[in-house]
């Protein structure tokens, strides 16, 4: 039964999706613990899953629809004709972590987004949009990654727009469709041009027989730049403070999550493809052009910003950056010979996979907050709140965590990555290091000012309301989570990161 | 801004342009040259194979029994596909439905229980309703045809749901049929709900070999008829699970295009917009 | 042969598409994206696919200029 | 000329799909330029596949032949998902932005420049 894990990934949520609105016709309580399972079913699949690929080193290959599912190729044929799945290192790093996010986000969400029959519709939309997840994360087709991408970011869009009553969301969610349609139409036309000189679609298939012809190369830039445009990369992130602060907040949390599988693609082509076509070196360039201009413009962006929620919008910006730095500096220097590679390359990729767990989780987490704090003041304007520590300790002491661990301040989560980029980037060169720190500055300075004015000063006019059980359970794992990764960092990245580079350096 | 617009606009044309002059002639085979060879006349095997499409052609009638090759890539090789589009559409409906909920609770003018001199456009004629009401089973009746016939001759569960999803906008446009919008609401969710689960029920059928797997074709039972290569005029029952995932998904594209028609168009008649 | 209906269909297609983006008239801009895509439809069919003819002329005929239609109602005809 | 006929097609469509897209202000005339680009780029795919005195992948029918051809199917099969994919995406950016313009009674993109403030 285990060589069918890749496919009820993604089979198991859908047909929970499919049946969530006759379920809901029926009885709500039921639809919210079906979802829930569905969650946690694949959640364990993923966890199942660690013993073989991590650790013995197994690589899960599956062909949907074939008689043997596992063999690569049918009837003693050179190539695959049937789509195939495929779960190596590097995919099972981001699928524990999607799993595991989509699931604490999932328990906020039940009791965070009241209660009435649009509901229905928000839980079906949020399984689907795990499903597409899954299905980018697992997919070996180009083809179904963008359908899978597509999945996604319609799922995703009309989230955003949830709370119609209001003025700005269906704005926020036009944007949001109308630039990842705009990134689906690129990533198509790369994958045509790849068609036209393989006739196929399948990633290993297409790496094996790359040659480096002028339209390889169009055909990378074609499939690299709309997965750049997904993941908010600076000079195409005008959509991300709109959409960020305009969902509910949990849906932020999952877009955000949704923007990192984006990176997942955009790494896995550029690693797969890069070292076939001869353009590795500088696509590693200018994934490092991209990452130095999204920490610098997303910070300085965010310290003048008066609104919560824009404010962490644009930290998101920032912090891609970071991981683009880190795995950018591992990318061009892969093929320049072993011994530099060896020293630093893969430090600094392992630097930055480790952020990309990370950030999900205290960005996942400050979103959050910002969602009861919101909830709180009616506003999120940062000066008219004040003073909600008074009332409300454990919010403050979680969006203290989280902060604390954005700017990388020691026995947190983000000191450990961001520490590794630091010195192994120091080798590449000093400057960007430089660069990297400034930024981290410049993030703490932003959250204390965040910190000071909501929850320091008077105290409110009128108490919070408790919140409710899974709301603040939620949290709290997510908390627990980020202080263990800080105080024991090596567990995880000889666990999960070190294999996941490994696959990644060898694609 | 512009600037910067019509710069980055004329590179990617650029680029495009440059891709295109790099392809091959239209009406030749596709590939690159070390993938290029000479066509072989049809014929099942395997020999001398070099690019998927060929495969399909030379096997795909025999493999799955469907004269259709491009119904055998949509519901057999390429399946998995198949269930992220139609999920997309679910999707999409769900959103529609999500979006514009508060507008399914009021009165619409578009609705027949309004007072015939509120309408939109005032004029009902008799001629109209009538020829619009032939024009639908007509419609209707082509539709399932296409869906049913799926993998026979042109058609499958998307084309012939679409054509029976513009035979219910014919439907809307003269009637205003949208009175009982909750109830028409819940009917139509339920059965779109109703297609997708048969179409991925019938993935998990085939679990113990593979997801999607054709278990019903290349057997002895009913859909399993061997069909021989070459031109045939076809049968009706064979194929396997193509003409099972033709309906769910026929069902399917019916049921949420129509849903999608209905509901914006009820929101339409919506006076004072909520 | 064909390439002179390929180009007579190519010049239809392109004209079609421009004049649908330069209507300030969103109703006469979305007649003339349904012209585009029966114009569509035939070429597909010239190109030798049915099935992509028939979804074209169902999904991109038929159903697109209908839910265009209805959201013209709900807004405002004109471009501004 | 006539062996990159609708190649030129395809970019003159994808071309004007793009400036419409960034430099039209109506909300609705971007969803139409979005589905001109769309057509486009399924244009090109089928295109991809086209071949010379070829019949349509379907044996029903066919005047048998040693040495008949056919188109390749693969890109219609996919084309199929990509119609239905384009019509999903125009059905909601359509419904988004109807409401977008019942909150803020304009469609036009300058005026909704409104959504940095609180």
């Amino acid at each position: 039964m285990i060589k069918h894990v890749p496919v009820l990934l993604v089979a198991i949520p859908l047909v929970v999706a499919f049946m969530l609105p006759i379920i809901g016709m029926v009885n709500r309580t039921i639809r919210t613990i079906t979802a829930g399972v569905a969650i946690v079913i694949i959640m364990v699949l993923s966890y199942l899953l660690i013993q073989d690929v991590m650790i013995c080193k197994k690589i899960f290959y599956y062909m949907v629809g074939s008689p043997d599912p596992t063999a690569l190729f049918e009837h003693g044929l050179t190539f695959p004709i049937r789509i195939a799945l495929k779960i190596d290192q590097f995919s099972l790093l981001f699928i524990i972590m999607a799993t595991t996010l989509s699931f604490l986000f999932y328990l906020f969400s039940s009791q965070y987004i009241e209660e009435n029959e649009r509901k229905n519709y928000f839980t079906v939309l949020y399984v689907c949009m795990v499903a597409g997840m899954m299905g980018m994360l697992i997919a070996n087709d180009l083809f179904t990654f963008f359908v899978f991408l597509e999945i996604l970011s319609i799922s995703s869009s009309a989230l955003v727009s949830f709370r119609t009553e209001r003025k700005h969301p269906p704005y926020a969610g036009y944007k949001y469709m109308f630039v990842s349609s705009i990134a689906t139409s690129f990533f198509l036309l790369g994958i045509a041009f790849l068609y036209a000189q393989y006739g196929s679609f399948n990633i290993d298939y297409l790496k094996k027989v790359m040659d480096g012809t002028v339209l390889d190369k169009i055909a990378i830039v074609m499939l690299i730049l709309p997965l750049a445009m997904k993941c908010g990369v600076v000079p195409m992130h005008m959509w991300i403070p709109d959409t960020y602060s305009e969902a509910p907040a949990p849906i932020s949390s999952m877009v955000k999550l949704g923007s990192l599988i984006c990176l997942y693609g955009l790494f896995r082509i550029a690693f797969t493809f890069g070292s076939h076509v001869y353009v590795s070196y500088e696509l590693g360039i200018l994934f490092i052009l991209f990452g130095v201009l999204s920490m610098f413009v997303g910070v300085t962006q965010a310290l003048i910003q008066k609104d919560v929620k824009r404010l962490m919008a644009f930290h998101a910006v920032s912090q891609v950056g970071y991981m683009l730095l880190g795995v950018g500096v591992g990318l061009s220097v892969i093929k320049s010979g072993d011994a530099s590679f060896a020293i630093y390359g893969k430090i600094a990729m392992i630097g930055g996979l480790f952020h990309v767990i990370n950030n999900a989780l205290y960005k996942g987490l400050l979103f959050l907050t910002s969602g009861i704090m919101v909830r709180h003041y009616k506003t999120r304007d940062l000066n008219v709140m004040h003073g909600l520590a008074h009332y409300d300790k454990f919010t403050a002491l979680v969006f203290m965590i989280a902060a604390l661990a954005i700017s990388g301040i020691p026995p947190l989560n983000g000191f450990v990555s961001k520490l590794i980029i630091y010195e192994s980037v120091f080798h590449y060169n000093p400057l960007l290091t430089l660069i990297a720190i400034f930024v981290s500055v410049l993030t703490l300075a932003s959250f204390m000012k965040v910190f000071y004015s909501a929850f320091l000063g008077m105290p409110p006019e009128r108490k919070p309301v408790e919140q409710p059980i899974l709301v603040k359970f939620s949290m709290v794992i997510l908390s627990i989570i980020i202080v263990a990764i800080g105080l024991f960092p090596q567990g995880i990245i000889k666990l999960l990161i070190e294999p996941a580079v490994n696959a990644l350096a060898t694609f | 801004m512009r600037l910067i617009s019509v710069v980055a606009i004329v590179v990617i044309f650029g680029f495009i342009f440059v891709g295109i002059l790099h392809l091959h002639p239209i009406g030749e085979p596709v590939g690159n040259p070390r993938i290029l060879y000479e066509r072989p006349p049809l014929g099942i095997d395997t020999q001398g194979v070099t690019i998927m499409d060929d495969y399909f052609l030379r096997n795909g009638q025999v493999e799955t029994g469907s004269n259709n090759i491009v119904a055998s890539i949509v519901f057999d090789y390429r399946g998995f596909d198949t269930l992220g589009e139609a999920t997309v559409l679910f999707i999409v409906v769900s959103s529609i439905s999500m979006l514009f909920f508060t507008f399914l609770k009021s009165k619409s003018i578009v609705s027949a229980g309004v007072p015939r001199a509120r309408q939109f456009p005032r004029i009902e004629s008799r001629i109209i309703t009538f020829g619009a009401f032939l024009m639908y089973i007509m419609i209707l009746s082509f539709g399932i045809y296409l869906v049913v016939h799926g993998h026979v001759s042109p058609g499958g569960g998307f084309q012939g749901g679409s054509v029976m999803a513009s035979a219910t906008a014919l439907l809307l446009i003269s009637f205003y049929i949208t009175r009982h919008m909750q109830r028409t609401r819940k009917i139509f969710s339920f059965f779109e709900s109703l297609g997708l689960t048969i179409f991925i029920g019938m993935g998990f059928a085939g679990i113990g070999i593979s997801f999607l797997y054709n278990f019903l074709a290349h057997g002895t039972t009913v859909f399993g008829k061997i069909i021989p290569f070459g031109p045939n005029p076809g049968y009706l029952i064979s194929a396997g699970i193509l003409p099972w995932l033709s309906l769910a998904v026929g069902i399917e594209v019916f049921f949420g295009l129509s849903l999608i028609l209905v509901t914006l168009f009820h929101a339409s008649g919506v006076k004072n917009n909520l | 042969m064909i390439y002179y209906f390929f180009l007579v269909i190519s010049i239809a297609l392109v004209i079609t598409a421009l004049l649908s983006i330069y209507f300030r008239d969103l109703l006469a801009a979305i007649v003339s994206y349904a012209v585009f895509s029966l114009v569509l439809t035939v070429l597909y069919f010239l190109l030798d696919a049915p099935d992509v003819a028939i979804a074209e002329a169902g999904i991109g005929a038929a159903l697109t200029t209908c839910i265009f239609v209805i959201a013209i109602r709900m807004t405002r005809r004109r471009e501004e | 000329m006539s062996a990159i006929i609708l190649y030129i097609t395809f970019v003159l469509l994808f071309t004007m799909g793009l400036f419409a897209l960034i430099f039209k202000r109506n909300l609705i005339k971007i969803v139409i330029a979005l589905n001109i680009l769309d057509s486009g780029m399924n244009l090109f795919f089928i295109t991809l596949g086209y071949r010379h005195n070829a019949t349509a992948p379907i044996f029903t029918l066919l005047p048998w032949d040693t040495h008949i051809t056919m188109v390749l199917p693969t890109p219609q099969a996919l084309i199929l998902t990509n119609i239905v994919i384009g019509f999903a995406t125009t059905a909601l950016m359509l419904g988004v932005a109807i409401l977008t313009y019942r909150n803020n009674k304009t469609l036009d993109t300058r005026k909704l420049r409104g959504v940095e403030e609180l």
